[in-house]
């Protein structure tokens, strides 16, 4: 059996090392299949949780223009959804069992979405921030070695640029409203700033599956790289806005050209990821709650489908 | 004008109303494509409320409430979030709270039937926006239909439970159409009399219980007080908590921007 | 078998004639206890089913003491109808079966609560109308001849008038508050006026059973009767709150030292009564929810009794 | 002064809120006798709020909320009715959303156990209004001890079925124990450092799980956001729909009268 799988692997190697895609159809290392599932599935999983906390203000949404600016932009977080099962499914597994996966706690999603929208300017924030961090984490993921995934997360940046652009828009507009509305986007930056920072993940040297997933070419940049690249882009941005981040190490290094950062609270970051978040258990209840009320509709969905082939075939 | 601003505001007010119900099923449908459709409807008919209700603004600013001076909440939004109950023009199919995945089919069904009779009519409408929104919305809701009657179809014929659900559904919404075809003195004189579509429209919906092997519920309609539904401003009992979520921040915010 | 029950009903009917109680140990017709059964556990299930539209606005009370009275109201309705309940157990029926004819249709509730509450007057026009409808009809009913029944009014009418009297003293006080307030409780009071008057039923001349329950005992006037002294009484009352009645025909008549008053809809009373009102389906479903939801609980009470029971024993 | 206001808001947002929560209960219980009882609860709660918020505002003026000249809300209404999400300082498990019967009995037992291990602390505060206020509490929370812990063990005991409800409402209610013991300065300050009681409550909640058959769940603590939690003003996602449905009607009328 090594015998055989010789040549695949090396045309696999040389397929990554030459920066072009992996295929469906192509050979593929057990464990590089493994990696994949996992990565691309927790970030499908992350954009189908991550529909709740903003959700969670499209009924409150205070002007009819945000409201269907909101519920376009939900709907996109399903849409993409939607496109990474599919490019999960050509790993060889169905949409079915990785919800499953993801409501019985098997799989994770971004931890981000285990904190609570508690005010409207939390939307803007998770568009200019949490969507921020997810743009840097995913523009390097277009080059990814896996096709469908690349191809995916090509379109994916593309519209979470757009909806970066809304959210900073929304806290820009607030900010020329009232002293309310401005110490309310205050406040939203102020409890966001710290875990859009963990979005990044643990300090490198804590992150034992980098230095695998950059050599696979599903991972092009390590956490800390990413993080900083993150500082640096928001800082302008927090300054044309008119609002500070709460953490007095944040200044300008000449030398190293780039921002200084202080620590976020690592303690926190993993009782979150280890499911005792403010809204872990809150957020699986609610997926697992949609799926188990739509299974009678995906049943008579089938049925039905089944049916009319007979129909068709008689 | 002041006649043709009131029937903006019940076509208005049945998009804004349902759209909130049909977005509360965000992230809640049995599966990724109906979110996205769901959305899409609610997303369709939020535009058309904003539309109808700038017109009925434009049309007679008296309706539009006041705010404090210098306040730079739009005139859609004045409608929209500071009126209060006994003021909003949509009919209770709109506004009742939402139940099963067959209860939203079985009265986007009914809704998008009867919405589509009327926006057909209005496309040749005296008042040009009021034709224009209509000629837009007319294309939006053929889609919403053709979505419900699918679904409709499949559920009666999917499994003895969605039949079951599908049968519930039905008995619940169907008290609710008399009252989408007894006609204001507004809709005859400025709009189009749904009265006059009521055939057109029980046809349309036979077509699909015909293909579903349904039949319609015996189902007598649904009092009012005194006669007044929801055109009169009678609303049901829990449209004051839907206005209340649906207005909470913009009403916390009266000089705000968004 | 004649033979037997002729004393019986001798009986009986002494007791009825000289305006005695009939107790539950007391022999009595089987219409006589089917009758009953039917008006007291109609007036349980109207005690239960009318927490519901005042219920709806405990969340919601907008001070907090008007939040501790209402929930006080609601609460003394639950123990209205747990009275009443008892009292229609006396002759032979279950709670349990009680609730079930109610959530199955099978029993009726008084057609009242089948209209919704709007706004917070409502609370107030409810204790002032309905309840005051309600005492109306029920004052004379502490001496109707079935004891059981006849005591539980005796504690309910004394209850129901304070409750009368705060509704009245809320609206009262909104009176005295804003010009939206006034409004609100003049809206309010159109609303509920015409359903108030119908309360007491279809006029004499299309209500069968009234003859014979009088007969019995357990009915004291005719609905046409109270219906004229509720008119009677509550038109100085709401002179002194400074509201109106919806009804043009309203006025003093000399001759007959009482009130002229015009015609309820009895179109919309029958239809209400047959099912069809704004709010009948959602109470029932209510009711039966909370029936079904507590299922588990009422299981678990009874199994755990008996075990209690099993280890006292041993 | 400043301290024992924010020390009595502390403690009259508990009794506000998860007043507020139960309140939901009403006609909704298993059985009338529970409505009744759950009601009672509720009363006694709300009647705590009304005289810790009273106390609070007599306390520390510049805590209550400003309304327009002339508005006749009382000061303790204002402070339930006109302050925002990040100035209550109720614990999160007064707000969480109810879930079923199980639940409520679990966290009644709870709360109260903690509850009332504060108010017989607070019946020898230095605050003759404080230590009446605990004075009455006591025996209402004894009370509503009791009810939660013969359900409790009825439910553990009962049936296959209620054991397993009980199994998750506890795993449901357990990680919000620690925030209740996680003591703020002004609690070691101005009232009963909850953290000396930990132990106190544990013994009892022991010895109701003890005669129910139950052990206590492996649940860690449920974070906060930077280390804040409910006594700093950080609440739970569902904390703004509570209040928005508490705070509707009042909010209207900042000038009413009720």
């Amino acid at each position: 059996m090594q015998v055989d799988q010789a040549p695949l692997e090396e045309a696999f190697e040389a397929t990554i090392a030459g920066n072009d895609r992996i295929e469906p159809r192509d050979w593929m290392p057990d464990d590089y299949r493994k990696t994949l599932i996992r990565q691309v599935a927790q970030h499908a999983h992350s954009e189908i949780i991550g529909m709740q906390p903003e959700g969670n203000w499209i009924t409150r949404a205070p002007s009819l223009r945000r409201k269907a600016v909101l519920l376009a932009k939900v709907q996109d977080e399903a849409g993409h959804g939607l496109y990474l099962y599919s490019a999960t499914e050509t790993l060889g597994i169905s949409r079915d069992e990785l919800t499953r996966r993801l409501i019985s706690g098997k799989q994770k999603y971004s931890s981000i979405f285990n904190y609570p929208t508690l005010t409207y300017a939390d939307v803007g924030t998770i568009g200019w921030l949490v969507d921020g961090a997810a743009i840097c984490n995913q523009v390097p993921l277009c080059r990814t070695s896996y096709g469908p995934y690349g191809r995916a997360m090509i379109r994916i940046c593309k519209e979470e640029s757009f909806h970066q652009r809304q959210g900073y828009e929304l806290l820009m507009t607030m900010m020329r409203g009232t002293d309310e509305q401005r110490a309310m986007v205050q406040e939203s930056v102020n409890r966001f700033w710290w875990p859009a920072l963990m979005m990044f993940g643990p300090p490198d040297g804590d992150s034992p599956n980098t230095e695998q997933s950059m050599a696979w070419g599903i991972k092009r940049h390590t956490n800390d790289e990413l993080r900083q690249r993150f500082v640096d882009m928001s800082m302008p941005q927090a300054e044309a806005l008119g609002v500070t981040f709460p953490d007095p190490e944040l200044k300008w290094n000449e030398e190293r050209d780039s921002y200084d950062y202080g620590e976020p609270d690592w303690e926190e970051f993993w009782h979150v990821v280890k499911g005792n978040g403010p809204c872990n258990a809150a957020r699986v209840a609610h997926r697992k709650a949609a799926y188990d009320d739509g299974a009678w509709v995906r049943d008579a969905a089938m049925a039905f489908a089944s049916q009319a082939g007979r129909v068709g075939r008689s | 004008a002041t006649e043709l601003a009131q029937y903006c505001l019940m076509l208005g007010d049945d998009a804004l109303i349902y759209a909130q119900r049909l977005s509360e099923w965000t992230s809640r449908a049995p599966d990724l494509e109906e979110d996205i459709a769901i959305a899409n409807i609610a997303l369709d008919l939020v535009g058309q409320a904003r539309l109808l209700l700038a017109r009925a603004a434009a049309a007679d600013p008296s309706l539009v409430p006041t705010l404090p001076e210098g306040s730079p909440v739009p005139d859609e939004d004045r409608l929209a979030y500071f009126r209060d109950a006994g003021d909003f023009r949509n009919v209770r199919l709109a506004e009742v709270p939402n139940g099963d995945f067959a209860e939203l089919v079985a009265r986007l069904l009914v809704m998008s039937t009867w919405r589509l009779a009327i926006l057909q009519r209005l496309v040749g409408h005296a008042d040009a926006v009021v034709a224009a929104i209509a000629a837009k919305g007319v294309k939006e809701l053929a889609y919403h239909r053709d979505f419900a009657g699918r679904w409709f179809v499949t559920l009666a014929r999917g499994t003895e439970e969605s039949y079951r659900r599908l049968t519930d559904a039905m008995r619940a919404v169907w008290p609710l159409i008399p009252e989408l075809t007894a006609s204001t003195e507004i809709e005859v004189r400025v709009g189009a009399d749904p009265a006059v579509l009521a055939d057109e429209i029980g046809v349309v919906l036979d077509q699909v219980l015909a293909v579903a092997g349904m039949t319609a519920p015996d189902a007598p309609a649904l009092a009012g007080v005194r006669g007044r539904t929801g055109r009169q401003g009678m609303h049901s009992e829990s449209f004051s908590m839907l206005l209340a979520e649906l207005q909470v921040v913009a009403r916390a915010h009266p000089m705000g921007r968004w």
